[in-house]
């Protein structure tokens, strides 16, 4: 064993700047990405004199809470729509999963007739306008009693969503190993029993993914939730957002837009910070095939 | 020593805190086809991927054919490497995987091809130029990332466990074909593998690595016959060395190494050293018969209708002079 | 319409019965919709009725550009509310397409409806059926600044009276430089514009919309007039770049900055600026046309009126005839500077020596409103030919092919 | 026997979405095909027509101007979308910190709803209080703010920077996935036969993460098509209905002219023409195998 230590000839200099080359793209990226959401942070904060000032300015002249307290104050009040909204994406989750699950299961593992069929059946709403069918969906549910119903407005979410969700499902299963499964086969477990105890905590990281997915898009879906919906008191954080930030002939209030767009991403990106692990492993399970 | 093709010096690689190559000198002569054996994850693939250029050593020189190669790209070091997976590029036919090499240093494309049949012929590939990899078998895979590796005429042909992933008797005879390339082109061979029947039949230098350090470099029979610790001693050979206290046989050292073709068996009565049958594996020319003793099981190898029986009481001898004898580090004794 | 009882026999009613006795009596709970931009003085209305009334309204605003798409689905859908107060240009569509309840006997009967302003009446009127009244009333009158007025060396008491001189007192104040404009209005606003432009065109002759495919459209001089003292306006920089491409966010706030001479605005701008900029200087005076003496207004703000098949219409139409009553439109409306609805009382004690409300009253008696099916198609939608036309005109420079082109496709549109 | 027992075991996990997605999707469709061939309108009535809202819609200037403003819009900002996308996932695919940052930086706006950031956008292109004319203005990239949305070039190029801001993490993590899912033992051959980067990602990359680089531009593509949102709440369509999508067209022709039968008439017809382009797409990249 040789204990001198003989130090690197220095590192040439094309490769030098090609690490500093990458780290001030990295930066770049960073910056202009970010920029936005900074902007609309810190104007969200102005107090309301310097909301519709021109020239704007990048920083506050003084903190301020009072965009905050429109948006927060406005009609019903702020933590009804949320809690309406966060119902209905509570909703939207669990009818997600419960369906693409099982299905993303079958698509996988079994040799079901017409496989093929069945999968672009279900992706095939991702192919409509969404405005368009609204109509159709709305008769229909007004027959059955989904109006005004915050159950309604989540089958609608789920319509939206599951085509995705399947998808990723589908490829999270495949990639789970086989010999797993035939080990499972061999010990003599049911079905249940092997998506249960084998699949289901394997793609953990997919239904993450289609729960946030399912979060995201309920959170955010406005023209069904303002038709399907007949009271204040039902509406959900993107109707409120609409009201808050329009006047009279389309004025916009600004200070309440800037409010009230940090107030509709924020959960958002918390909820992607938070869970950003299982999101894009999620992601990248449904998306390697 | 001038003439040699690659020299590692004081080289050292950490992965974070653990240290994965604690400074390992190396001299390998132009036409050696040297073997770095040892045990999985004993480093000895970092110092491949090291001397390829892959990883940064995080101290040391690296030289080739007499350049300094430590901070070079891997392709400025004129060296070729076979990998354990094989790396082909799926996408791309035989020929063109064999002339990749050559199409990055922006060779004409009829060249190129010239040179790529050249040596599938070498390699007995030349029906096969138009295939895809996954439409070979993985003998014929095995072939065209050696000839991947050829095309580039290297001073330094590196080999990742190359052999590990083809069945037995595939695995038997490309080492043959390999030794038989390395007499043909007389070019050095770094060649990383845990199995030490490849190391001893084709390599003339074997570099034992354990736990990022180098135990011993020498040739096969030396290592076999000298190792110079009780590392080396234990991981060459097979059956393996049997390892005994030095006090059970009245030897004054601390333990002892014999091998199991220097012990025979005895009448049990009157013996130093005896225990019962346990277990006997006859392999036709040979026969290995595992005897449970009071200081451990030990193994004894016989002729192949050498008469012993499960449950069977027999005694123990060998030679001392054929004893290897070791200290409490493990160190090697001589005498 | 009245909706007929049930029929219900037999056993079934007795346990119908049982359950409906079951419950405790207790007042009706009405649910109305309001636009979202008519939603302040609608709510002041509702409060003023809840506070006096057993039955009680509950409110939902809806964003205004949704109102309509909204009130067409729960009507196909079965679940429309109580009452409903929308702009009122959508009547003719609504009223056609039998989606509201037939008020006719309820108000001829009605004296304080005798009163009711006329057009309120034409709009809401169809095949001499009445389906609603005026509510929360608007009606678009021309602002002028004052303080730049007096900069420009213009008499700061005297607001412009023809087309002509409104370029004329722009181009002046215009001449004060920097950020100082003459004009505002919002190019990319068709709603804007039909309120605040088009009545300069009536005043000045023209007229509108056609209400089939025979009527007239854009007939007259008046429409090219206007365009082009606009046109003037806009090539000579008297307008601000960005009203090309105001949508209407700015239709209110360029004014209300204090750097535009005259715009074009809504009697809702009192209670506004008495809110927000109680210390601003400016005047109001009727929409001119092209002789002095020529003026116009639209008539705008929301009706109120019954959904067909609402559970509660009996209450509702009760709301209905108590929004004409004097309460209603003295306490509800006079007292919070909203016009009233009912001409009799529009110089009441709320009023009095308010020389900006009395213009807006006079601008609702001369006002006019279009009478005409497909409004949304013809005139407020993103890609209407009025807006067309207006844009086109004005910023693309070619006045005549504009008005042509948008006045075959509206009567295109209306002779759907 | 097994392979039989087991498809129905599948089909019966496959059931409920299947159930699901007939009864909400399917059968909306099916409607909203019927609606198409009729006069009904949102106001209620209206009657069978046959295929007359079909000759309608190809005699109408307007139908082809929104359907070649869409492909218009799809053919710039796909390209954008892809290129900025597969860029972006070379820089951030190995796992190095910094990288692993800015991956996580530029996909945080894929969490954001699509309103939401428009809002912003909108926002922040005004030529008044917006923050970026005024970022522009200071940093002397132009002389004064730009009224973006006079133009329909520039406005479509600001709905282009939004978007783009908006989604291009979706696709960077697409062909991220695809390229992870390299063997990283090819790379190292690669440089071993001295392949520089460009060569590198020109045959090794680009064909082997050919399969995400296609199922990203797919979905980009039929959310390309599908474009509303973007342009309902940043243009208006605007200027001079110059920037009217086809959906756009078909909310309009349903929500704001109440002709239910025009507006699924021109919804079959784009949902045909997104069918076909996602089927081509798909069959060229099997093509290319």
């Amino acid at each position: 064993m040789n204990m001198a230590t003989l130090a690197l000839p220095p590192k040439p200099l094309a490769r030098q700047a090609r690490g500093w080359l990458v780290a001030a793209i990295c930066i770049a990226v960073i910056t202009l990405m970010l920029m936005p959401l900074v902007m609309s942070f810190l104007a969200s904060f102005r107090p309301l004199a310097e909301t519709s000032a021109v020239p704007p300015t990048y920083l506050p002249s003084a903190l301020s809470t009072e965009n905050y307290q429109k948006v927060a104050n406005y009609q019903q009040g702020i933590w009804t729509y949320v809690r309406n909204s966060a119902l209905v994406a509570g909703m939207t989750i669990v009818l997600c999963l419960v369906l693409s699950v099982p299905a993303g299961f079958a698509l996988a593992r079994f040799p079901v007739p017409g496989k093929e069929v069945w999968f672009v059946l279900i992706l095939a709403s991702m192919m409509v306008p969404y405005q368009a069918l609204l109509v159709p969906i709305y008769l229909m549910f007004a027959k059955l009693g989904l109006t005004a119903n915050h159950f309604g407005l989540a089958i609608l979410h789920t319509i939206l969503q599951l085509p995705f969700s399947v998808y990723l499902m589908r490829n999270s299963f495949e990639a789970v190993p086989k010999e797993l499964e035939e080990a499972a086969r061999v010990d003599g477990a049911s079905t249940a029993f092997q998506l249960r105890r084998v699949f289901i905590p394997l793609a953990l990281p997919g239904m993450v993914t289609v729960a946030l997915f399912a979060f995201i898009t309920s959170w955010n879906e406005f023209i069904g939730a303002l038709i399907l919906m007949n009271t204040e008191s039902a509406f959900t954080v993107p109707i409120m957002l609409t009201g808050v930030v329009s006047g009279d002939f389309g004025s916009v209030d600004w200070g309440a837009l800037q409010a009230s767009v940090v107030v509709s991403m924020l959960p958002c990106l918390l909820v992607y910070l938070a869970l950003q692990k299982y999101y894009v492993s999620g992601l990248l399970a449904g998306a390697v095939k | 020593m001038a003439d040699a093709q690659l020299r590692l010096t004081s080289l050292r690689k950490s992965f974070g805190a653990f240290e994965a190559i604690k400074g390992v000198d190396l001299e390998v002569r132009k036409g050696e086809f040297c073997a770095l054996l040892g045990p999985s994850g004993c480093g000895k693939s970092t110092l491949l991927r090291l001397i390829a250029g892959l990883e940064e050593p995080s101290s040391g020189r690296i030289e080739i054919a007499g350049r300094d190669v430590t901070m070079q790209e891997p392709s400025n070091r004129q060296i070729a490497m076979v990998f354990q997976s094989y790396a082909l590029y799926p996408h791309m036919s035989v020929a063109e995987n064999i002339a990749f090499s050559l199409e990055a240093a922006g060779v004409a494309k009829a060249t190129r091809l010239a040179r790529a049949t050249e040596v599938a012929k070498l390699l007995q590939l030349d029906p096969l130029l138009a295939r895809r990899p996954a439409e070979l078998s993985g003998g014929q895979r095995q072939r065209v990332a050696i000839g991947r590796a050829l095309v580039r005429n290297p001073q330094v042909f590196l080999f990742d466990e190359p052999l590990s992933n083809l069945d037995a008797l595939l695995r038997v005879q490309m080492r043959i074909e390999l030794s038989n390339l390395h007499r043909d082109l007389g070019a050095t061979m770094i060649y990383v593998t845990h199995d030490q029947v490849e190391a001893m039949t084709m390599a003339n230098k074997i570099v034992v690595m354990n736990a990022g350090e180098v135990q011993q470099i020498g040739g096969p029979m030396d290592l076999y016959e000298n190792p110079s610790n009780r590392f080396v001693a234990g991981f060459i050979g097979n059956p393996a060395i049997n390892f005994l206290p030095g006090a059970a046989v009245g030897v004054t050292a601390y333990e002892i190494g014999v091998r199991p073709e220097h012990i025979q068996m005895v009448p049990a009565d009157g013996a130093r050293l005896s225990g019962t049958v346990s277990l006997v594996e006859r392999l036709g020319n040979q026969t290995l018969v595992h005897v449970a003793t009071p200081v451990g099981m030990l193994c004894v190898q016989g002729a192949g209708r050498l008469a012993a029986s499960v449950g069977e009481s027999v005694g123990l001898a060998f030679d001392a002079d054929q004893a290897l004898v070791f200290d409490e580090s493990g160190r090697r004794r001589s005498g | 319409m009245t909706r007929r009882r049930p029929r219900i026999s037999g056993p079934l009613a007795a346990c119908i019965l049982a359950a409906l006795t079951a419950l405790p009596v207790h007042a009706e709970e009405l649910t109305m919709w309001v636009r979202e931009s008519a939603a302040d003085p609608g709510k002041l209305m509702v409060e003023l009725w809840n506070s006096g009334h057993e039955n009680k309204i509950t409110l939902t605003a809806i964003p205004d550009n949704q109102m309509v798409t909204k009130l067409a689905t729960s009507a196909q859908g079965g679940d429309s509310p109580d009452l409903v107060s929308f702009d009122l240009i959508y009547m003719p569509d609504f009223m056609k397409a039998g989606l509201l309840t037939d008020l006719t006997e309820q108000l001829n009967a009605d004296t304080n409806y005798a009163t009711h302003v006329q057009a309120y009446k034409d709009i809401a009127t169809y095949e001499d059926k009445i389906y609603g009244v005026g509510f929360t009333p608007d009606v678009s009158v021309l602002a002028w600044n004052k303080d730049l007025y007096k900069a420009a060396g213009l008499d700061p008491e005297k607001g412009p009276t023809t087309v002509a001189e409104i370029v004329d007192h722009a181009r002046k104040i215009r001449a004060l430089g920097g950020d100082t404009y003459g004009f505002w209005f919002s190019g990319a606003c068709p709603g804007c514009n039909i309120f605040v432009t088009s009545p300069m065109m009536v005043a000045a002759g023209s007229k509108m919309l056609p209400r089939n495919g025979e009527d007239e459209a854009l007939t007259g001089d008046g429409v090219k007039l206007v365009l082009e003292a606009y046109k003037t306006m806009w090539d000579e920089g008297m307008i601000p770049e960005n009203a090309e491409v105001d949508t209407g966010a700015n239709f209110v706030s360029a004014f209300a900055s204090g750097k535009i001479g005259i715009a074009g605005t809504g009697g809702f701008l009192i209670s506004l600026m008495k809110r927000e900029h109680p210390d601003f200087n400016y005047g109001l005076t009727l929409l001119p046309g092209a002789e002095p003496g020529q003026v116009s207004a639209f008539v705008g703000g929301d009706v109120v009126a019954i959904p067909a098949g609402g559970k509660n219409e009996a209450a509702a139409r009760e709301f209905v005839a108590w929004v004409l009553s004097d309460e209603a439109q003295l306490q509800g409306l006079a007292k919070n500077s909203i016009l009233t609805t009912r001409t009799d009382l529009a110089d009441n004690e709320f009023t009095k020596g308010n020389d900006k409300v009395l213009t807006t009253a006079k601008a609702l008696s001369v006002g006019y409103v279009p009478w005409v099916f497909h409004f949304a198609d013809m005139v407020n939608s993103d890609s209407s030919p009025w807006i067309i036309m207006v844009q086109t005109a004005i910023f693309d420079g070619d006045i005549d092919g504009a008005i042509e082109a948008a006045r075959a496709e509206m009567l295109a549109i209306a002779s759907k | 026997m097994s392979t039989r027992r087991n498809a129905l075991v599948g089909l019966a996990w496959l059931a409920p979405t299947l159930a699901f997605v007939s009864f909400f999707v399917l059968w909306p469709m099916v409607h909203l095909v019927w609606l198409s061939f009729t006069s009904t309108s949102l106001l209620g009535g209206g009657e069978w027509v046959g295929l007359e809202n079909y000759r309608t819609a190809f005699g109408d200037p307007k139908f082809w101007a929104a359907f070649k403003f869409t492909l218009l819009y799809t053919a710039v900002i796909t390209p954008i979308l892809m290129g900025l996308g597969f860029a972006l996932a070379l820089l951030v695919s190995p796992n190095t910190p910094l990288r692993r940052l800015t991956r996580s930086v530029v996909f945080l706006p894929v969490v954001i709803g699509l309103a939401s950031s428009s809002l912003l956008w909108f926002w922040l292109f005004d030529q008044q209080v917006g923050l970026f004319n005024q970022l522009l203005v200071d940093l002397g990239a132009i002389d004064e703010p730009v009224v973006w949305f006079r133009k329909a070039e520039t406005g479509l190029a600001a709905v282009i920077i939004s978007v783009t801001w908006k989604v291009v993490g979706f696709g960077m993590i697409l062909i991220m996935a695809g390229i992870q899912s390299i063997s990283a033992d090819l790379f190292e051959a690669a440089r071993i036969d001295g392949a520089s980067p460009a060569l590198q990602v020109r045959r090794i990359v680009l064909p082997l993460a050919a399969r995400s680089l296609v199922m990203a531009t797919v979905i980009s593509v039929i959310g390309s098509m599908l474009a509303f949102d973007q342009f309902y709440l940043m243009t208006g369509g605007g200027p001079r209905g110059k920037t009217f999508t086809s959906v756009y067209m078909i909310y309009q022709a349903g929500f704001v002219r109440f002709d239910l039968g025009y507006s699924a008439a021109l919804s079959v017809i784009l949902m045909v023409v997104i069918m076909s382009m996602t089927v081509i797409q798909l069959r060229l990249q099997r093509g290319r195998r």
